[in-house]
């Protein structure tokens, strides 16, 4: 039987175990509506209240201020569009960079068509944004500042803490996206000074189809979705309780588990590095050094299309993702390393590993052995290798 | 991605890579936005194609459009060969899917070019030679 | 220990054991990303395709145009927000009724506040809207119509063939909200002639959190989630494969049953309807007699308060819901009812019992038991019940 | 929903239900946008309330801050009577929910107008039985 070695964790991740057993009672016996006031809606209604208390402890704040959402992109898009909306009177003006999540930048995109204009701040090699650069692009109509916490593609950690103090300073609305953040650096949106915060369940071993925004109070917001009154009439919809039962449940393992699992992987990950750079020429890493996620390696391979790496990794029994561009289905290479100026050729030839709970050091281990014939194998059919080599 | 097997057994397999030494034509082409890279080189004789072979810098797709047209082009006279079009590789594939039908798909485009260089090459040859220097 | 008998279905069901069944593999092994193109990720999309299939052979139409939301709120705001702002250029008009799920008619307030006009149909006393009402409002620039196929409070069937012809005669979108109807009623949007269609899977055994919005090939729609490219970039998100397989099973399910469970219902509401009114005085149905949905049954109980009885009920372990005022956290008591001309304490007065797969005729035979009590000991309490009789 | 035990334990088993014949005074309140309604009767003797009765057409809160003030009126002089706020008999049934303070937390309201009835009453007694008929 074929091996299977995921290493696509920045994409989803399975349940965890104890995730999914807390989840059960939901879909069965307690399956009430948390709206009704019978016994069924109320065993609903407590462990919605004990989820979105879970969550608040886990983000230091106040459970009042946790919102439940149908995942990541729902959060980034009511963050973006639903803070615009409620404070166009103010100003018509945003902030965000050029390397956030295309749910950051498709609700921009919409916004600029709807009259709002969007500054993207560029960044550096190693995808950090630079502080004086938000703060030269403030202006007197600027309502919006939404910087992501860490990139899902290089990992490379933003100084938001410094970001969202410059936000503070001049009174404008400071969100961060920190889907790909939590579970891997402590999140505590008083440490992080921001008045908005996305997750989304599935990154972390929680369930797909369930996400948190965090909107600290007083924080003006237009609802995406009207209707009931759930989600104090900001997110209507009925609570999906078996996932939002499921997401603080992942919450609170990864809290209990992140010191241990956070050095394990580093280590993982650094040990794979290693092997890869000793044993393949022309191996580039994308992404800060040391200010990343522990979890993402993203490394460019020279001379080899990323799709063409996938597939042969794919038949290796190894997943992996890549950083040209087929996961969309558009055919671009990534927003991300092109605009930490990434060569397209290296852009189209990066992959992204990402490692998780199930990885071991054997599985790294034989990954790190078969790469360096299918690269060496590519690399054979590529015209563009051969010619950086003369 | 739901490649057919024939595209995989491309993918895996792929024939003729490499390069002809002294070609009688090189078709390269490329599309930086999709980033699929292709180099194509044929040897003709009466008129005939009688070998082909490619270079790919590309996804999988690229890679088996490439190694099918190499195969399906070889002792095809010229024009028969300049009827080969994106279809027919695709075709030969079984099938390609939709978002790889355009920028993954230039083989053909390939082909046609190396037939177009082999016959600049032949109708000036003086011209050519020195374009090469 | 107390009996539980669980007559909320209209407010939610709980996941058929099939359904959970067929979910399970989608938490554990099966849990890619259906965006990955490694075998995780194939795997993960060839669930996403087979459950569209079913989908759209259950609603008698094409898997391209089915879209997969997080539940019917999100459908409906989908549906009326997206077409509206897709083709306001075309005009600024909307036609709903006055009896719509609050996701319907809280969209249309927002788009008032954006500048749109909407006409809300009145109903007759059965809650019918009247097609030749529909046909005086249309207007030049009306460019959407929405009138739900079942009402969620009693039960009522709208026309909404008929309702529908009109709109294509006059080239305007037809949405409808279907979520009370499915597995309740056949389903066929070819017959029912609508451009859109909402479902959510919490109504008919599947899970929460996930819902489907039907588009027919050619509609102008602007997203709500901008991002990834996922439901052919009018629905960005991850998907909750989970959550879809889930309801794909439902609906298979529902398909399988509908027959047999739609009689056996029937027989139960009847049954429980002819003892009620034998045994208790003035109690009234709303709703229409015939044309509605087997499986509500609304009925007022004069001079006595909606949630008084609800408390009671649930005291002897039944759960049912009220028209009254409480289920969504708001006092004023029912639109619905107030729509259709029914007093205020009359409205105040209702109930609704939902029935559902798990309910017996030992189950209504034990509220029809119990409930007469409890409606005499409120009427003593009653400071309108003694008037009213006076 | 979540009611206290205290407000459970009156709503189930409400106290001084019913009317008082010939009261000293009632006060009626009613809300129709809420749709409660709540008729409290009073008797007094000495300036002190020694009977108080209720009917009420409302929600779990509504009987059961109905029953509340029947129990903590009886026996107060009517200054003391008229001390009895919403908020004394939220308190005294261990806090209702907060979407339940307002409308349904109109027992209070009952008995100042029961107590303003009776002063009326005595007052001007003439005017008042000409009202009634
Ligand atoms: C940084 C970031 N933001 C947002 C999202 C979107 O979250 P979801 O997949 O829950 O829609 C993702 C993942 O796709 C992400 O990596
Ligand atoms: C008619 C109708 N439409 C829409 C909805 C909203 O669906 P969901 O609960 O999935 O948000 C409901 C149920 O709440 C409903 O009954």
């Amino acid at each position: 039987m074929i091996r299977k070695i995921y290493l696509d964790h920045s994409a989803t991740t399975p349940v965890h175990p104890e995730v999914f057993e807390a989840m059960i009672p939901f879909y069965k016996e307690r399956f009430g509506n948390a709206s009704s006031i019978h016994l069924f809606g109320r065993e609903a209604k407590v462990a919605l209240d004990e989820s979105r208390e879970k969550v608040a402890g886990f983000l230091n704040t106040d459970p009042l201020e946790i919102y439940f959402t149908s995942g990541g992109t729902e959060s980034d898009n009511l963050a973006i569009k639903g803070t615009a909306f409620a404070n166009r009177n103010k100003g018509k003006h945003i902030i965000t960079s050029s390397i956030e999540h295309h749910a950051i930048l498709e609700s921009c995109k919409f916004l600029q068509k709807e009259g709002f204009e969007v500054n993207y701040l560029q960044v550096d090699k190693y995808g950090l944004v630079n502080p004086d650069e938000l703060r030269k692009q403030i202006r007197k109509d600027t309502i919006l500042i939404s910087i992501m916490h860490a990139n899902n593609e290089m990992g490379t950690i933003e100084p938001v803490e410094e970001l969202s103090r410059i936000a503070r300073e001049t009174g404008i609305y400071f969100h961060t996206d920190a889907v790909q953040s939590i579970g891997k650096i402590q999140i505590d949106v008083q440490k992080l000074g921001v008045d908005l915060l996305s997750l989304s369940g599935h990154k972390f071993y929680g369930p797909k189809g369930v996400g948190v925004l965090y909107i600290r109070r007083g924080v003006r917001l237009t609802p995406l979705s009207h209707g009931g009154h759930h989600e104090k009439a900001r997110r209507a919809g009925t609570e999906n309780i078996p996932g939002i039962v499921g997401l603080a449940k992942a919450i609170e393992i990864a809290q209990r588990d992140m010191e241990k699992e956070e050095s394990r992987i580093r280590l993982l990950s650094d040990r794979f590095f290693d092997k890869v750079m000793q044993r393949i020429p022309d191996v580039f890493m994308n992404g800060h050094p040391e200010r990343r996620v522990p979890n993402i390696l993203n490394l460019s391979f020279k001379g080899v299309e990323g799709e063409s790496i996938i597939l042969n990794l794919d038949l290796k029994g190894i997943a992996v993702a890549s950083g040209s561009a087929c996961t969309s289905g558009s055919l671009e290479p990534s927003h991300v390393l092109s605009a930490m100026g990434v060569p397209p050729d290296l852009a189209q030839s990066s992959i992204r590993f990402s490692f998780g709970r199930s990885n071991t050091e054997e599985d790294v281990d034989y990954v790190a052995e078969v790469l360096p014939e299918i690269i060496s194998k590519l690399r054979k059919m590529s015209p563009i290798y051969e010619q950086s080599k003369s | 991605m739901p490649y057919s097997t024939k595209v995989m057994e491309h993918f895996q397999n792929p024939r003729n890579v490499g390069e002809i030494e002294n070609p009688d034509g090189v078709g390269e082409i490329g599309n930086p936005v999709c980033g699929d890279i292709m180099k194509l080189y044929i040897r003709v004789k009466d008129n005939r194609v009688v070998d082909a072979k490619f270079k790919t810098f590309g996804c999988g797709a690229a890679i088996a459009t490439s190694s099918m047209i190499t195969e399906l082009v070889k002792n095809k006279t010229l024009e028969e060969a300049l009827k080969i079009s994106r279809q027919t590789v695709a075709e030969a594939l079984d099938g390609l899917p939709a978002n790889k039908m355009h920028c993954s798909n230039l083989a053909a485009d390939a082909l046609h070019k190396a037939i177009e260089d082999y016959k600049n090459k032949k109708k000036k040859p003086e011209s050519v030679s020195k374009r090469d220097e």
